[in-house]
């Protein structure tokens, strides 16, 4: 078994376990943890990707790199926005409305 | 002289992963950020390891970037549980 | 006029493609850097420039009957990136050009940065962001490469969530939160299958990946996630779940934007998915899966704006149960049958009716809200009589989602009924009816009280400039309906033939 | 099996494991910091697959700088939720089916990944083919800076639309003030000491990883995310501040990096084949004066989105 297999199913695992904590865990700060779980995930495809497209000396194909380069940056962004809008709820609404919203999630999904 | 190294680093990275076990279950949470210390010296000695025994170029500017930043989430991390009083935002709850 | 897509070579009027996307991101990056009124000023001087864009890139397409391309800093695909018009993209920028310029010229009168302040919040954010809107959606309809796009809805998602919430308000902070959540996760699944189509076919280039595919598992896997991603930040029923309270609360000039074009953007990404990048794979199952959902969106959507008490809950619902209609072209759309151009254009049609219609009817609810501090339906009884302008506009918009002859709305729902007759399902077409008389339903619920003869009294007059910006776009919902058959040429231009048995 | 595989194998659990942690851990807080820990761990997979650039962000950027966020955004939390229980997972079934799901997607996942085909197709060889045009040795600063580069700008408008939103979340009467806890002289001596030591020698590490980037691992993002993080410590310590958020200077800073690429973008239209293209021979400069200008907004950018929206009036 190659890193790149290994690291595929590593990759796998990870969008299934940060999916599993988006949907199920209530407080909002887990769900990011989840999102960013997933991401990482989703990152790790495509290092398999550019790993068995290693060629022209390459050890491994740099276009994919160069995206998950870019796709870090994006999360973290995304990140940094959604614990803006966690923090801000707090502080307009306390922690009771955010408890509310979370039966309110419940009811739906 | 390969396979010592990744023994090494097999070694250390399994001491880390014993000592991640016992700290991460805290029970409090300077407990915890210990364990990303160890993790992150523990980490970095494995990396430099299996770097140079896969032959990976530029690994050193990791290990320098990751000794850096272990001290960063530290220092972060006190600085969130050390000033409690540090919270200046309950003043505009109200509004 | 079928034509085979060109790969990689731009073409005359390519130039025109990156302007239409550089020009609102030199606004951003300006109107951030000078701040208070000079925001507003940039984004107002630059949406006439952008509709002038628009419009060339249209005129040359309508010239060359073939589609714009432009590759970016000389680099052909697989490894540069190029950019697409084709006749769908050249009218959702014209679209975007005149809503975004509407929603702006509406929004001053609520977004003026207030006088003796140098620079406030919500009317900084909003001009930059209206320009953020409009760039990424541009983006998204000349892109052409996936990863490219993947940017570009992320772009959308970072200028459309923070417009939910510019009230401060803990409701909208938590409808913003949601939105954010599900179009995150989207992005994500999308990205997902971005990984694994450019793993098995070493290109994201739309054009040549469409070569390249052919009908096996990976495909059929990344296909899934994408859609699957790209429905979540649709809202497509059973993924509208932060549709109607990002939509119903954040302000009105927002609420079009977002209602009118911003969902469309992930639409068209689906669109392009499947008749751009999978035309060779057949996919009737899949087309009839999203058909179904947009049928149960259609009905799900209808049923539930006649439940609301809000007007503006009631048209955010009413856009989940538009949004189905955009659906129910995929299994039309499929083989080298008669029909298929008259569903595609149909399709179209509905983008673009639904596109006005919604934005004039938001923007009048807006200044409904406004002139009576409320939007509570019952409440309404008697604004026929003091808010003339204002409700026609809103009826005008109304007629279109009824499908009511002369409008967009209507034509939209005549060619796709021919085209369902025609392609021997009419069940599709019959779905497309039951949600006429829904809407007609929800739509009398407000207009019925609103023209009764009481007396109501206003607590400030609207704009008369405001209400004709609402007027204007609802005219234009009306005007669709008389598009001639040169319209539909165009909007052929570039589209590709679609594989799949012709059943 | 060699030690190699063992050692890979460990590695997966370990990675596996701690992401677990973050998952299924009782208290947000522990949460968090497995998150930081699960970050280090997965920039040695990434050295596995050699992607040693990658393998920099997700160290900087993936686990330093988001790590450093979320420890900041969970400790907050904590202090304001006084009464706490409202974590109360949601009903059984949801959760089985929620992991029947998950365990689906997994599978599938995995199906396919190994079903891709190995050597797959791959850009590398067109990536090597144009890499002499661009003067540089690292061919994903190449990708990054020139045959892609319309997405890396972008993506730095990405950040900039990232602050916007961030800042749109302020009260209004703190508009035009500052992020952070102003802070007096700092009684805790280590933090002081840390935050003199380690930024000189960040600095020269980040400036470093810039300046390589260009033949070497490294570049903009990642050089930017170390000094970042060098920043962010000395405001930790107190030595330094966020400045206003209507500062000129800050806003200069943030949009410098996305409007020297643009400018140099245009510019292309008229020194070179086309918009986003370089002149011949110009290329490599023309790139590191890119770099230069998007590592300032980024070593900027990050800190301010971790410090969130102004929180008081910083001159009054």
């Amino acid at each position: 078994m190659t890193a790149a297999t290994l690291a595929g199913f590593i990759g796998s695992a990870l969008v299934g376990l940060g999916l599993y904590g988006l949907i199920t865990d209530p407080q909002p700060i887990r769900k990011i943890l989840g999102f960013n779980l997933i991401g990482s995930g989703v990152f790790l495809l495509f290092g398999i990707v550019a790993r068995k497209g290693a060629a022209a000396g390459f050890a491994a194909d740099p276009v994919p790199q160069a995206m998950v380069i870019t796709g870090i940056v994006v999360a973290f962004s995304a990140s940094a926005l959604a614990i803006a809008l966690v923090l801000r709820l707090y502080e307009v609404a306390g922690p009771v409305s955010l408890r509310s919203e979370h039966t309110s999630n419940k009811a739906e999904k | 002289m390969n396979d010592f190294f990744l023994s090494a680093a097999g070694i250390i990275l399994f001491t880390v992963a014993v000592g991640l076990v016992r700290v991460l279950s805290g029970p409090t949470n300077a407990d915890r950020i210990m364990a990303t210390q160890l993790l992150g010296t523990g980490g970095i000695t494995s990396l430099l390891l299996v770097a140079s025994a896969t032959g990976v170029r530029g690994v050193d500017d990791v290990a320098l970037g990751l000794a850096l930043l272990a001290a960063f989430a530290a220092i972060a991390f006190v600085d969130n549980v050390a000033a409690p009083d540090s919270d200046t935002s309950k003043g505009d709850r109200t509004e | 006029m079928n034509a085979a897509p060109i790969a990689s070579a731009s073409t005359a009027g390519g130039s025109l493609l990156w302007l239409a996307i550089i020009l609102p991101v030199v606004g951003i990056l300006a109107s951030l850097l000078s701040g208070g009124r000079h925001a507003e000023r940039i984004a107002l001087l630059l949406m006439p420039t952008g509709f002038g864009i628009a419009i060339a890139i249209a005129i040359f397409l309508w010239r060359s009957g073939q589609p714009l391309v432009y590759v970016i800093g000389g680099f052909n695909p697989p490894l540069g990136i190029a950019l697409r018009a084709d006749g769908f993209s050249a009218v959702m920028l014209v679209t975007t050009a005149l809503i975004v310029a509407a929603a702006g010229f509406y929004a001053r009168a609520i977004f003026a940065t207030p006088p003796g302040i140098t620079e406030a919040r919500a009317p900084l954010t909003f001009w930059i962001l209206l320009q953020a809107i409009w760039a990424s959606l541009n983006l998204v309809f000349l892109g052409g490469d996936l990863f490219n796009l993947y940017v570009a809805i992320e772009l959308l998602t970072f200028a459309a969530v923070p417009l939910v919430c510019l009230d401060s308000r803990a409701e909208t902070i938590s409808a913003a939160l949601r939105y954010l959540l599900f179009a995150l996760c989207g992005s994500v699944f999308y990205l997902l299958g971005v990984a694994l189509l450019y793993g098995a076919y070493g290109t994201l280039d739309i054009v040549l990946l469409s070569d390249r595919v052919s009908s096996e598992p990976v495909v059929w896997v990344a296909a899934g996630l994408m859609t699957a991603g790209l429905l979540a930040k649709t809202a497509l029923f059973p993924l509208h779940l932060w549709l109607p309270p990002a939509h119903a609360n954040a302000p009105a000039a927002c609420s079009a934007v977002l209602s009118a074009l911003v969902v469309k953007g992930s639409f068209f990404l689906i669109v392009r998915l499947w008749f751009g990048v999978l035309p060779n794979v057949p996919h009737e199952a899949v087309s009839f899966i999203l058909a179904a959902l947009g049928s149960a969106a259609i009905l799900f959507g209808s049923v539930l704006a006649l439940q609301q008490e809000r007007l503006k809950l009631l048209i955010a619902y009413s856009t989940v149960a538009q949004i189905g209609y955009l659906f129910l072209m995929f299994p039309l759309v499929q083989g080298p049958n008669l029909w298929v151009a008259e569903a595609w254009s149909g399709g179209i049609m509905q983008t673009l009716s639904h596109a006005f219609a919604k934005a004039a009817m938001f923007l009048a609810a807006g200044l409904i809200a406004e002139s009576l501090g409320h939007d509570r339906i019952r409440d309404l009884r008697g604004i026929g009589a003091v808010m003339p302008m204002t409700l026609f506009a809103f009826g005008l918009g109304g007629l279109s989602l009824m499908g009511l002859p002369p409008s967009g709305g209507f034509l939209a729902k005549w060619l796709l009924l021919k085209a369902s007759i025609e392609a021997g399902r009419p069940i599709w077409g019959a779905v497309m009816l039951s949600g006429g008389l829904l809407a007609a339903g929800y739509l009398y619920r407000v207009l019925a009280p609103a023209l009764s003869s009481d007396i109501l009294h206003l607590k400030a007059p609207p704009r008369r400039s405001r209400e004709a910006v609402a007027l204007a776009l609802a005219l234009t919902a009306i005007a669709l309906g008389f598009a001639p058959k040169a319209f539909f040429d165009f909007l052929q231009i570039g589209r590709v033939a679609v594989a799949g048995g012709s059943s | 099996m060699s030690i190699l595989q063992i050692l890979d194998i460990g590695l997966a659990g370990l990675v596996l494991a701690v992401a677990a942690w973050t998952v299924f851990a009782r208290d947000a807080f522990a949460a968090v910091v497995g998150f930081v820990a699960y970050g280090l761990l997965l920039s040695l997979v990434w050295v596995r697959l050699f992607a040693v650039d990658v393998a920099l962000t997700e160290a900087a950027i993936g686990s330093g700088v988001t790590g450093v966020l979320l420890i900041g955004a969970a400790g907050r939390l904590r202090k304001l939720e006084a009464s706490g229980g409202d974590d109360e997972l949601p009903g059984a079934s949801l959760r089985l089916f929620a992991a029947a799901l998950c365990i689906f997607v997994t599978l599938v996942l995995a199906g396919v990944v190994l079903s891709l085909p190995d050597p797959g197709p791959t850009l590398a060889p067109e990536a090597a083919r144009h890499l002499a045009e661009t003067g540089l040795g690292n061919p994903i600063t190449a990708v990054l800076l020139s045959y892609r580069s319309f997405d890396t700008m972008l993506e730095k408008v990405v950040l900039v639309l990232a602050v916007v939103g961030v800042w749109s979340l302020a009260a209004d009467q703190y508009w035009g003030g500052a992020a952070g806890n102003p802070r007096g002289a700092e009684p805790d001596g280590t933090r002081a000491l840390l935050a003199q030591v380690l930024p000189p020698l960040g600095i020269l590490i980040g400036i470093h990883m810039v300046w390589v980037g260009a033949d070497e691992p490294g570049g903009a993002f990642q050089g930017g995310a170390i000094l970042a993080a060098m920043w962010m410590i000395t405001m930790m310590a107190g030595l330094t501040e966020m400045p206003s958020i209507r500062s000129r200077l800050l806003r200069l800073v943030l949009v410098a990096g996305p409007a020297v690429f643009v400018a140099v973008g245009v510019a292309g239209v008229a020194f070179a084949s086309g918009v986003f293209a370089y002149p011949t021979g110009f290329a490599k400069p023309l790139i590191l004066f890119i770099e230069a200008f998007m590592t300032l907004s980024i070593a900027v950018t990050l800190p301010v989105l971790v410090a969130g929206p102004p929180k008081r009036l910083r001159q009054q």
